[in-house]
């Protein structure tokens, strides 16, 4: 049992937006396998359909994925919504918006869904500033957090892109303004795919967003720098598949661990697995999950040392005899 | 080999046209088949979609369109010649029971995955195939074992539809005291899947039938093919009866492409009439 | 042969920056292995160390390194220049500081030591501009571009970073300052490593750039933004292994095509490898270099067409019979 | 089984001190050995340099370390228990030429990557090992070949260079009339290794050594440990006397950290002196 915002989970694994989490049925057997807090697909203001295919594409060490942001509406899913509302399981729901207008509508209606906490993914483009992302902008970042804090009756989760010159920046910007918690990261690039024989981008978007193994290491990074900057907890998200890949996110200063792009290679039971092999890796460790939080930094770190649990140098021992 | 990671680029090697509504496009590409598995298919600049693998060879596979939208008009207007993306196989297939007491059910297209199946069943199967008309036939000529027709308007064989035979079938083995079918294989109209369903749960028989939903990543990651809690694309599109017996979305709702969860009858008939 | 920028290339290779090119006895051997412009790693303004180790570390699918631009200083190595003006190959130096004033004064010396261009890394900290780096900021890409490029007799190479916001601007702003080429991408993320045992980033330096095919999709994405802004040559370069990567990047609208982690996967071969992969590949698709460069673009694409040699739709015939 | 990829966290299994100089450190990993290759040895938080494997059994290896400037001297400290992150090996090693008529040739702590090669070379072979003193001699119990010992004051046998012996031995060979060396083996101060290469072409024998330079990838992308136009964490650290021929850098220059080539006695002494 892990306490995330007030919210009891089972474990501390977390279903990244987007993956498979589009009606309520998938999202209880998500959390049947073992997922602590599910993630609903990112709604937005109106039906909308997304790209094109090809969409999501498998490049191996990770894949790139172009949907376009498809959704119901959020005022079109009354279906859905009521068969949430019986749920026996936590669920955040993602929702997004092209200006902070639309946020601040798709949040109101959202929250009196009763989720037990919302993410807003401010990893999309947005239409006050010209198309620019909301989490590249500090001014913006903060304002569409504080403005969807204020019509909102659960915790809110700031959803962040690598894309941010200074995430850590960013971050603050969402703590300062209200948000409970950061989720990062979304997907990283953009990058593209050429067919050489079709002389063409795979996908149909053309570009795409890279997410899986090979984005661990600017997702730890992004962590990394956002424990340094912020108070508030973080979900530790993007190319997490195994236990010991969870535990690099935790070192790094995640609170909970997400994974999406991980059910391609291991399959939804690699909620089960992870949580298996973390809980193995701590007790082969002597240690706890509080223990291990934000250990990869050094002495002080984090604005706020007090609100953190985090491993002093010396409450990790040396490794168990099994490895060498 | 093709592979579930980005398309591979593959020219139509070979085309038969089999009447004006189906044809089928042959690639020279070996592939990990198994009868039911799909792929997807990319027409660059244009659109991806799902196709069943309904032929195989070691060094060969095609795939049957019926050209009814934008999409699958142009795949059937593709010549020799032509290119196509192709990522796959997906999906899990058919579970094969190697016995004699079995039935193959298809309705229109859904022929397309039972085909190969026929072809590794025991020729002693029960086999029914409904279309509209006798036009709308698929492969008249590709099997040893006897078939049973149902048109919906009486140009060949029965008139009526497939789960006529099939109920008549399963009632005189039971009246004759002949073992009952071990299993029953199914696709077509989702309707006409769940009424071989519900016939089969009547009479407590196991069932399989091949599902259909709107698909993106076809490896289990986007979501937009869930039934009830199932991922089409991964789970199935294969499904037993003791899972669908759970999956209240069956015959029912079905997601748009925007993920909207809308009654099947609005969903409409994807691939099969 | 391959001419760029006045330069006759023996083939459309690059050796990337900071890979090898530590003196002129491995320039020479990397020309040797089929490489058709050689670059120098980058030269600074002062001797500079660079970090402790670990400073490279191979993740399998790329590689991450944090070196921290180590450079015996412009002024220090005169037996190298010494060297290097006997060369009988075409050499690229790469140089850098921390302001335009540096950047000025080590490329008014590198250009008085003949190469045959002078690559400028953008992608480091500018002091002038609290560390943000040069490249990603259109204004100091401007100024540092037109500052060498008064001061320097030979054609000039803007080397860009992937964290730009909008490559395509700041390649536009060095090609308006007077750039003769872009060359894309320095490595991209940052990433961490975080050593789960240790506790702690497994680079000394603890952030480290991500290069090699895990960055691929980022580089081809950039040189198809950038082709699309500017009518000067591109460099692609990023991930790069094969000649069918080759041919991906100059799809995307590179000119020649630059490789660096490239040798830790195939060795110093690999330029022979992948100029003979990509000759195959041309002979069997019975078209040209010239002919596949921006290939991946739909209709009129570049910023000024008319400078550059672009495919038409029907200039490539179908692939040939032996792949399927 | 370690990797050349990121380091693997090993923790010291066993340590055994030789002298106040040398200590080998011992690790139970496999580990993909040729005598000659090295491994990158991180103390985090400190730095990350290269060794040579000098021990090795399929489930363990040692290294041993000279204890001279910062990082070996915390190196040499480590007790078993203490952990390290290991990545490798890398690099070539030594051609193992199976004649009796073979010579090795070490100096100082340039035993480490000839012992292991000692045991796997011929018996018969003839073996100088040049030290400061016989207090800084390694390993005095592990060989069970004859060594012949040379020390720079006369502590141990011969007074005076290993290339002394050397020579006398080629020489011996020559009048009476006895095969000649098919191959020499040597690794130790760059200058020794020098005298011995000069000594080999003068007669024609062809011989191997061991080079050193400042590392950082290990893996022959970096550049910082080039030499001429090879690179010794990938091409070496083993050469063939037809490459060193080739290199002028050999004995001559060396890179420093931040790639200034300076003259190799300003470079100094490393590991060996
Ligand atoms: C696992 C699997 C295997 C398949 N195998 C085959 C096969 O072997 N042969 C075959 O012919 N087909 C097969 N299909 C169906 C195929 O993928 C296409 O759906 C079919 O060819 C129709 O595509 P289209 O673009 O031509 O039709 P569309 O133009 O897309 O329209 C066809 C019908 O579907 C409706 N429709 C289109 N898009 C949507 C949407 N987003 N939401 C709801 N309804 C929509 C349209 O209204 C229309 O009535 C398979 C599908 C799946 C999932
Ligand atoms: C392939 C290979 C195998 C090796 N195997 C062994 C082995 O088996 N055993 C062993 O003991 N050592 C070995 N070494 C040497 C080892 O890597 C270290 O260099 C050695 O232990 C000294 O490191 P240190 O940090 O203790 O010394 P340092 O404190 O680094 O200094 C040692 C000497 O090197 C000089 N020096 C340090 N840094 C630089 C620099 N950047 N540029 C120029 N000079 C410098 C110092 O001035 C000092 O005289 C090997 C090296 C290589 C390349
Ligand atoms: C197919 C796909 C769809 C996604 N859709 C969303 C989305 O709707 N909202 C969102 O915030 N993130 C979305 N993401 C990003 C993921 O939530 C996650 O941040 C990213 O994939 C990195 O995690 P991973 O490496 O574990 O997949 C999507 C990712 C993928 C692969
Ligand atoms: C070890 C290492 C050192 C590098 N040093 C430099 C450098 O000094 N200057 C520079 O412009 N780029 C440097 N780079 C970036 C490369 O030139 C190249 O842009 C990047 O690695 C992407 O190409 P690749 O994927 O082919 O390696 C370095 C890369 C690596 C891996
Ligand atoms: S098509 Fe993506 S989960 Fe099924
Ligand atoms: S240590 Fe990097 S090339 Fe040799």
């Amino acid at each position: 049992m892990v306490t995330f915002l007030g919210i009891e989970l089972k474990t501390p694994l977390v279903l990244a937006s987007g993956i498979l989490g589009n009606n309520a049925g998938i999202l209880s057997r998500v959390h049947g396998a073992g997922c602590g807090l599910v993630t609903m697909k990112s709604i937005g203001p109106a039906r909308r359909d997304g790209h094109n295919n090809p969409t999501v594409i498998d490049l191996g060490c990770g894949m790139i994925n172009a949907v376009g942001l498809p959704t119901p509406g959020y005022n079109n899913m009354d279906a859905e919504w009521q068969a949430l509302s019986d749920r026996d399981f936590p669920l955040n729901a993602s929702i997004y918006g092209g200006s902070v207008t639309e946020f601040v509508e798709v949040a109101r209606f959202v929250s009196d869904q009763g989720p037990d906490c919302i993410e807003i993914n401010i990893s999309c483009p947005n239409s006050d500033h010209h198309g620019m992302l909301f989490g590249v902008d500090e001014k913006a970042a903060h304002a569409v957090t504080a403005a969807v804090k204020r019509v909102i009756d659960v915790p809110l989760i700031a959803k962040l892109t690598p894309a941010a010159p200074d995430i850590g920046r960013i971050a603050k910007a969402c703590e300062d303004a209200g948000a409970d918690a950061i989720c990062a990261i979304n997907t990283a690039g953009p990058g593209m795919v050429i067919d050489i024989e079709a002389k063409m981008p795979v996908l149909a978007f053309k570009k795409g967003g890279l997410s899986g193994p090979m984005i661990k290491p600017i997702a730890v990074r992004c962590v990394y720098d956002i424990f340094r900057a912020v108070s508030i907890p973080i979900i530790g998200l993007g190319g997490v598949t195994t236990g010991e890949d969870a535990v690099e996110m935790l070192m790094a200063g995640a609170t909970l661990v997400g994974m999406g792009s991980a059910v391609r290679y291991r399959g939804i039971q690699v909620f089960d697995m992870v949580n298996q092999e973390l809980n193995d890796w701590l007790a082969a460790h002597h240690t706890t999950l509080d223990n291990i939080i934000g250990a990869a930094h050094p002495g002080d770190s984090g604005a706020d040392p007090e609100n953190k649990k985090q491993a002093g140098p010396d409450t990790i021992p040396a490794p168990p005899g099994g490895t060498p | 080999m093709i592979f579930d990671q980005k398309p591979k680029m593959l020219f139509v090697a070979e085309k038969t046209v089999h009447n004006p509504y189906f044809s089928t496009l042959f690639f020279n590409a070996a592939i990990d088949f198994h009868p039911g598995r799909f792929i997807m298919v990319w027409i660059p600049g244009m659109d991806e979609k799902p196709y069943t693998i309904s032929f195989h060879t070691p060094a060969r596979f095609g795939i049957t369109i019926e050209a009814k939208g934008r999409f699958s008009r142009r795949a059937a207007a593709l010549s020799p010649g032509d290119w196509v993306g192709i990522r796959g196989p997906f999906g899990n297939g058919f579970d094969i029971i190697p016995s004699p007491d079995v039935a193959v059910v298809a309705g229109g297209c859904g022929m397309a995955p039972l085909a190969p199946l026929v072809e590794r069943l025991d020729p002693n199967l029960y086999f029914v195939h409904g279309a509209r008309t006798k036009d709308f036939i698929l492969y008249s000529q590709r099997f040893a074992v006897k078939r049973h027709f149902t048109t919906d308007d009486g140009s060949l064989e029965h008139r009526g539809f497939v789960t006529d035979l099939l109920a008549a079938e399963i009632r005189r083995r039971k009246d004759q005291a002949q073992p009952q079918f071990d299993m029953v294989y199914a696709c077509g109209p989702e309707m006409m899947m769940h009424a071989v369903f519900t016939l089969c749960q009547a009479h407590g028989i196991p069932c399989q039938v091949s599902l259909e939903r709107y698909m993106r990543c076809g490896f289990g990651v986007c979501g937009a093919c869930v039934c009830s809690d199932r991922v089409v694309c991964t789970d199935g599109p294969v499904f037993h009866s003791d899972q669908l017996q759970k999956m209240t979305d069956f015959n029912r709702t079905a997601l748009l492409k925007s993920g909207q969860p809308v009654a099947l009858s609005e969903y409409v008939s994807w691939r099969c009439q």
